[in-house]
């Protein structure tokens, strides 16, 4: 049998080892939704001065698990006239945008582990590194309407197939503000990978100003400072591709009943809220990558962190997986700070109109992303000479 | 390299894969009635052609061929835009997308 | 003699690309004729960046099968196109014609792949290319060699946009008085 | 593990489509069996008005005609990206102004189609 050389790793312990990490990086989205939605819940009740579910658990942990097991159990339905293959394609097709943008997303400092049997093997807390990590995701989330229009079209049901075709409208119309705004990242960093844009963006905050070096300590070198305007554009793109309010029209309950998602109940619904809460993760994500300094800690650079933690524990694997996990961390709590972002804004703010949503996306978002992508190219000429 | 090493994948197994992919293109445009059906197998040809451009530009190491694949998918978006806005204004006037009633625009 | 990745991958996404481009032309809902087809340029997309051309794999997936499919998959939702009975043209013999003669068609293409097959051979091939890389190279021959036919995409883009709110605006027509 | 491998992205699709199928099927599974089919409860859902079955829904154009801009303007985004990835190096090897020039024009093409969309009200959902 021809040995195979696949592009996972450089013996078969290594590939094991990264097929196992993927599986875990599709589960820790999964497993995603019960947590947001408790916050969402429990938040909701805070922002309403009420107390959100406390019954099941402790505050209210295990109602999600609850909720879990009683949608395992649900009657298996499906509207007769329903087009069965494309009504049971679309929730596993809501899943496939989200597993695969968030994979592609570096998550912590790649650290090299070394046993006494098994060679030095470089473990990076990421699904696979493709060069092209931006034009990569923008190209799998422009799939995620299939899903939509496959669940509007496959429940053969008029106000369905209305509210698919509005998500869908909705969805493209946003993806251009979204892409132009990432012109500008392109132009600052140059680069198309994920771990070149936060490798340039550790250390204090160095631009040059009329050809001479500038250094401004206080402020570590993140992308939010070259791209103020596009990180905006960015973030308020990312809640219309998510379909989060103020940008859900289509599923809003007083519109069209539930939208696209009307004739689906138990699993199949919570599958699209998996797609839709791994679409926010990974918008969060990216926000955190490319303009907050990803997983740099500001002020310390990983030799620094490693040679703490091996003072405590010694030289070895430990001290490499400590710091992977702090670093991993920081990119995680400012990750759930912007998911905060995402849920405070739906209890905050009304929904929009759907010809004040499409105007805004086309004639205020679309229009400022280009002005941002043009005056980057001419501060950065201006400055360069 | 002739073509009948199936292991090491030269640049012959990308142009029969191009060609076989530009046959059933074709074939589309021939036998199908729906005119949507008809401009979709057209892009489905200008993808084979796109693939011999990437094959050719790969194996023979020069990028020009992934520019003129650039300029193919503009030329083909643009076709695909323009014909079916034609085809849905076609379709409003005679309720029907076949191609039979495309003669009525000899006019 | 070992098979790499870019071979079985080769063989993956081209028996995909090969079976979902028969479903465009064997299925009589035009509806899955567009989602098989939409397959297909994802698993070209996969083809192109297995052959290195990252960027390029790139735009196919976002301008092909994220923006043309969708506008083919949301014209035929909104026409409510049902799977017709009458798919394909009438007439065996007719249809009998069209198979021949692009069976003698392929069969030349693959005569000339196959003799042809030592010659066409290039240089040696790097075996991994950076995406970032090849996307300076394609730009430096995008805006220095084809500069001319650069701009010439945006006035065609223009003139599209502009033609097709024009198409869509015609209210009368050659029969408007019927 | 060779950045820019292509065989990951494959598996961990392959993976995922699986673990969907597994929910479908699974839950297919686990639910009541005995399942009471019911004409009212099989026709679509429509806040309990009898469904009417209309021939053909009002078809609006500004769905179609919105995809259509949304193609040609992301093309014009994605010729962008190649101008703007070298846009650094070309100005630190001093054809910074050419390019501007270049890019200039094209997006000049671009606002004057976006302008004119926008004042033949194309884009308008009224």
């Amino acid at each position: 049998m021809p040995q195979i050389q696949l592009g996972l790793g450089v013996d078969s312990t290594e590939t094991i080892i990264n097929v196992i990490k993927m599986f875990a990086l599709f589960l820790l989205m999964v497993q995603l939704v019960p947590l947001l939605v408790w916050v969402e819940r429990r938040g909701s009740a805070f922002i309403q001065n009420r107390y959100g579910p406390n019954r099941v658990g402790p505050l209210g942990l295990l109602q999600l698990l609850a909720d879990a097991v009683k949608f395992l159990f649900k009657e298996e339905f499906r509207p007769k006239k329903g087009v069965a293959f494309m009504y049971y394609f679309a929730p596993i097709m809501a899943l496939l945008p989200g597993a695969l943008s968030f994979a592609s997303i570096p998550l912590s400092v790649p650290i090299t582990l070394q046993g006494e049997n098994w060679g030095p093997y470089n473990f990076v807390l990421q699904g696979y590194d493709l060069g092209i990590g931006i034009v990569f995701i923008l190209g799998i989330s422009s799939l995620g309407v299939y899903s939509l229009l496959m669940a509007g079209w496959g429940s053969s049901n008029k106000y369905s197939l209305m509210g698919a075709l509005r998500a869908s409208a909705q969805a493209i119309s946003y993806e251009l503000a979204l892409s132009l705004s990432l012109v500008g990242i392109l132009m600052v960093y140059g680069t198309f990978s994920f771990t070149e844009i936060v490798a340039q963006q550790q250390g204090p905050l160095t631009f040059n100003f009329m050809g001479q070096q500038q250094v401004w300590s206080f402020l570590p070198n993140w992308g939010i400072f070259y791209q103020p305007l596009g990180a905006l554009l960015f973030f308020a793109a990312t809640f219309a591709e998510a379909n989060r309010l103020p940008f859900d029209l289509p599923e809003a309950e007083g519109e069209l009943v539930a939208g696209f998602h009307t004739e689906y109940a138990g699993f199949k619904l919570l599958m699209f809220y998996i797609g839709e809460y791994g679409h926010m993760l990974v918008a969060s994500c990216l926000l955190a990558t490319f303009y907050f300094g990803g997983y740099n800690i500001p002020g310390v650079t990983p030799a620094e962190v490693t040679a703490f933690f091996a003072s405590y524990v010694g030289e070895g694997n430990l001290s490499q997986i400590l710091t992977a996990v702090t670093y991993h961390v920081s990119l995680l709590l400012r990750v759930l700070l912007f998911l905060w972002v995402f849920i405070h804004v739906r209890w905050t703010l009304p929904r929009f109109r759907y010809d004040q949503l499409m105007d805004l996306g086309w004639k205020t978002m679309l229009p400022w992303a280009l002005f941002n992508a043009c005056a980057t190219a001419v501060i950065l000429w201006l400055f360069q000479s | 390299m002739p073509m009948n090493s199936l292991i090491d994948v030269g640049l012959s197994h990308y142009l029969a894969l191009s060609a076989a992919l530009f046959a059933i293109g074709m074939l589309g445009v021939l036998m199908r009635r729906n005119v949507i059906v008809m401009m979709m197998s057209i892009e489905l040809m200008l993808n084979a052609v796109n693939l011999t451009f990437i094959a050719f530009s790969r194996f023979r190491d020069n990028m020009d061929g992934q520019a003129m694949v650039f300029f193919v998918m503009t030329i083909a978006a643009a076709e695909a835009a323009v014909g079916l806005a034609l085809a849905v204004t076609i379709f409003k006037r005679f309720r029907e997308v076949n191609i039979r009633y495309f003669e009525h625009l000899k006019g | 003699m070992t098979l790499t990745a870019q071979d079985l991958l080769f063989y993956i996404l081209g028996g995909l690309s090969l079976a979902s481009a028969l479903g465009v032309l064997l299925m009589t809902n035009p509806i899955y004729s567009a989602l098989c087809l939409a397959l297909t340029m994802v698993s070209l997309a996969g083809l192109y960046a297995s052959m290195q051309a990252w960027f390029v794999a790139g735009v196919q997936l976002i301008v092909y099968a994220g923006a043309v499919m969708v506008l083919f998959v949301m014209v035929l939702m909104l026409f409510d196109l049902k799977s017709e009975i009458k798919a394909f043209s009438r007439g065996a013999v007719a249809g009998f014609m069209k198979l021949v003669a692009v069976g003698l068609m392929t069969g030349a293409f693959l005569a000339a792949i196959y003799n042809s097959a030592d010659t066409l051979l290039g240089t040696s091939l790097a075996a991994h290319v950076d995406g970032t890389v090849s996307t300076k190279a394609l730009a430096q021959l995008l805006f220095g060699k084809y500069v001319f036919a650069f701009e010439a995409m945006g006035v065609l883009l223009l003139i599209i946009a502009i033609g097709a709110v024009a198409l869509s605006r015609i209210e009368g027509g050659t029969h408007a008085d019927e | 593990m060779s950045s820019g491998a292509l065989l990951p992205v494959l598996i961990l699709a392959v993976m995922v489509l699986t673990f969907g199928a597994l929910l479908i099927v699974g839950t297919g599974l686990l639910g009541p069996r005995k399942v009471i089919k019911s004409a009212a409860k099989e026709m679509p859902y429509e806040c309990g008005l009898p469904g009417q079955e209309t021939k053909d829904t009002k078809v609006s154009v500004r769905f179609y005609l919105t995809a259509i801009l949304f193609i040609l303007f992301d093309i014009e985004i994605i010729f962008m990206y190649p101008w703007a990835i070298q846009y650094m190096d070309s100005l630190k090897d001093g054809s910074g102004g050419y390019m501007l020039g270049v890019m200039g024009v094209f997006v000049g093409l671009f606002v004057i189609g976006l302008i004119w969309e926008v004042k033949s009200k194309a884009l308008d959902w009224k």
